[in-house]
């Protein structure tokens, strides 16, 4: 097996454990805290990926900014209050059922489809190649972002300022 | 057998800026904070152990070695114990990017990454998901008000932080640190910019949370703030957090401003040194000079002061770089 | 590349076993006590009145949530810095639009109150 | 050597985490850290095939800087939502949010 093989499995292994911890975990601040651990993982398998730049999106966003947002989200309502509560619904079974059977389906069909290999080298993503993509190609994108950002802030503001 | 060799580099590297940071930056920066306070209020400072006090700090390390070890039993156990894992690690990581001089065979640095700002901010960014741990495994009401105020706090300094390394790198047009360094070998980029080297600095005041910005670890209020229920060697691991981050702000604002490096006559290393210990010196003046300011004095300060004045003098910056170069 | 990401790996594995290594060195070799006051949460020396975990504020959430915008604004002015010099004017009139748009949304924030600790 | 279906299988098995955690806690913040984990996936999916089916194209990483930018206005107008709805109703359980329903 080769090293990139072995780093490879152990991200996966961190990034699938700490995920079961979030979605099974009974204290909601443990899930929280789990999340973190599982993006750390997905950093890891962006990098293997050669995507450098979106890794430090990652950590930079998801586990610094995302889950801080969470975490005070968690700390404004119930807090570590809610230890006595259910966690989980009625048809818990029945969502692992569903859930387990996608996850089937989307292996089935990620191991069956004939994926045609792309020409063309990888070329080496950094951060200047992203921004020429950025503002010739992709400038629509790129002002739109600055437009959805300006709304959510407004919208999020909106909803969350008590109106007294 | 290449591989053996990256390894055992990597290894032998960490190993030596892990040592460095905890003897050469934290041990000697605790001491250096109280001779500089005691010579501000004309006292003494640390005086019997060692050759004019020189290993208070490590008597004092020992003392924390042998305290008990105390988890509140109503804590977190979990969430506690990490978050004096992470707090640290996340300060030190930011030592990977930082070149701390340059020899024949290249410049002394852990990793010159291609992203490295954005890596710098990555890290430090995580910083707050250990305070925030911290605070909530307590279960200590100063505890967890101390964490969430530190996390508001480092969250909304973070801004003015990243604009004024996007401003830097904009005028290196790169994000690699030793570029960056480079660029600067005729003129340090402090000329160019002085006002993004003082919103750095005082976003890197507050992002350590120091005075005036230490509300959030506010003694006569918080007891310690995030860490109250930390003793022992836990509380020297928050110190060596806290003062790794200072430390990994100041060589960062060195790197970014005042030419790494650069500088006449004395070896390379020895000048990052000489303008790191300078800005340590200038944040050890300023923690006993001012009173601790308000926690709505300090948000509004960052929201309509820094932030304002920051996006200004980038897109000024950009303008100039831009128009500059036809 | 990926020797680089390798090396900064290690960096944080031998990282996190040193910042370890003191609280393998106190679980060895600390005094234990089983005075059970010495493991109360501390309250400024009365017993502990109830969990700290408790609620809190919706300020704090005012805070990061224009943190988490302006953070995401901010990583897409790390690309655009690499290669504003190379690209020209157009890449100044791009992210003056870019930045005037978020601008407005400071704006918002601060008229609509949601800056104020209030 | 790690391929392309590697990769697709870890993150088919990520996105049936964030699906169970969806249709099942009752917490809504739980539920809004599922869906993370599914655009997290999501993202891994994206990066992978630009890697390997579509080399010369960038699409894909640009694409994923996107979905994270949308994940993270997600988290902040949903989170938004949480707390409107817990001053509104004091709860945080999505089936004691019921006001709508008769």
């Amino acid at each position: 097996m080769s090293g990139e093989a072995i780093v490879f499995y152990l991200l996966a292994a961190v990034t699938l454990a700490s995920g079961v911890i979030v979605v099974t975990s009974e204290n909601i601040v443990h899930s929280a805290a789990a999340l973190v651990p599982s993006f750390l993982g997905v950093t890891g398998l962006y990098i293997l990926l050669n995507a450098e730049f979106v890794a430090g999106i990652q950590v930079l966003i998801y586990a610094g900014a995302i889950t801080v947002l969470i975490l005070f989200a968690i700390m404004l309502t119930e807090g570590g209050t809610g230890f006595g509560t259910r966690q989980r619904n009625e048809q818990a079974a029945v969502g692992a059922a569903v859930a387990a059977a996608m996850a089937v389906l989307l292996i089935v069909i990620a191991t069956r489809t004939g994926w045609t290999a792309g020409s063309g080298t990888l070329p080496l993503y950094t951060p200047g190649v992203i921004g020429q993509s950025f503002l010739r190609q992709n400038i629509l994108v790129f002002e739109g972002t600055s437009v959805v950002l300006l709304i959510s802030l407004m919208g999020a503001i909106l909803i969350a300022r008590r109106e007294d | 057998m290449d591989w053996i060799r990256d390894i055992l580099r990597a290894v032998v590297g960490t190993i030596i800026i892990f040592s460095a940071v905890a003897f050469i930056a934290v041990m000697f920066g605790v001491l250096l904070e109280r001779k500089v306070s005691a010579w501000m209020q004309s006292r003494l400072g640390p005086k019997h152990v060692g050759p004019q006090g020189l290993l208070q700090t490590v008597a004092d390390t020992i003392k924390l070695l042998q305290k008990e070890n105390i988890v509140p039993t109503r804590a977190d156990p979990i969430i506690f114990a990490s978050a004096v894992i992470i707090v640290p690690l996340a300060a030190l990581l930011d030592y990977v990017v930082i070149p701390f001089g340059t020899t024949r065979s290249g410049p002394l640095i852990f990793r010159d990454l291609n992203i490295g700002v954005l890596y710098f901010a990555a890290t430090s960014s995580l910083v707050v998901i250990g305070i925030l741990m911290a605070g909530w495994g307590s279960n200590n009401k100063y505890a967890l008000l101390g964490g969430l105020r530190s996390a508001a706090q480092m969250v909304t300094y973070e801004i003015p932080i990243g604009l004024v390394l996007v401003t830097v790198a904009l005028m290196a047009g790169s994000l690699s640190t030793v570029t960056i360094v480079n660029g600067q070998a005729r003129l340090w980029y402090i000329v160019a910019q002085p006002v993004a080297f003082l919103v750095f600095l005082i976003a890197a005041t507050a992002e350590v949370n120091r005075a005036p910005f230490d509300l959030v670890e506010a003694e006569s209020e918080l007891v310690a703030g995030y860490f109250s229920e930390y003793s022992g060697m836990r509380f020297a691991l928050f110190q060596l957090g806290e003062y790794g981050e200072m430390f990994a702000l100041a060589a960062m604002a060195v790197t970014l401003f005042l030419g790494g490096w650069h500088g006449p006559v004395l070896p390379p290393v020895l000048w990052f040194v000489i303008k790191l210990y300078a800005l340590i010196f200038v944040f050890m003046w300023v923690r006993w000079t001012y009173p601790r300011i308000r926690i709505d004095q300090m948000l509004n300060f960052s929201w309509k002061v820094l932030i304002p004045v920051s996006v200004l003098n980038l897109i000024v910056t950009a303008f100039f770089v831009v128009m500059a170069h036809r | 590349m990926l020797l680089d990401w390798g090396y900064v790996a290690i960096f944080a594995l031998v990282g996190a076993a040193m910042v370890a290594l003191p609280l393998l060195i106190i679980w060895l070799i600390s005094p234990r006590s089983d005075y059970p006051q010495k493991f109360e949460t501390y309250e400024s020396g009365v017993p502990t009145i109830g969990e700290a975990w408790s609620q809190f504020h919706v300020r704090y959430y005012l805070f990061s949530l224009v943190f988490v915008v302006f953070d995401v604004e901010i990583i897409y002015l790390y690309p655009w810095a690499v290669v504003a010099r190379s690209l020209g004017a157009i890449a100044f009139w791009e992210m003056l639009v870019f930045l005037t748009i978020l601008v407005l949304g400071l704006a918002y924030a601060w008229r609509r109150g949601a800056l104020e600790w209030t | 050597m790690p391929g392309l279906t590697h990769y697709l299988v870890v993150s088919a098995l990520l996105f049936a985490l964030g699906l169970f955690a969806v249709v099942t806690r009752r917490n809504s913040v739980a539920i809004l850290m599922g869906v993370e984990l599914m655009l997290n996936a999501a993202n891994i999916n994206l990066v992978a095939f630009n890697k390997y089916v579509a080399p010369g194209a960038m699409q894909g990483q640009i694409f994923a800087l996107i979905v994270i930018t949308l994940a993270a206005c997600e988290a902040a107008v949903g989170l938004a939502l949480v707390l409107a709805a817990y001053r509104t109703l004091e709860t945080v359980y999505v089936d004691e949010i019921n006001l709508m329903k008769w």
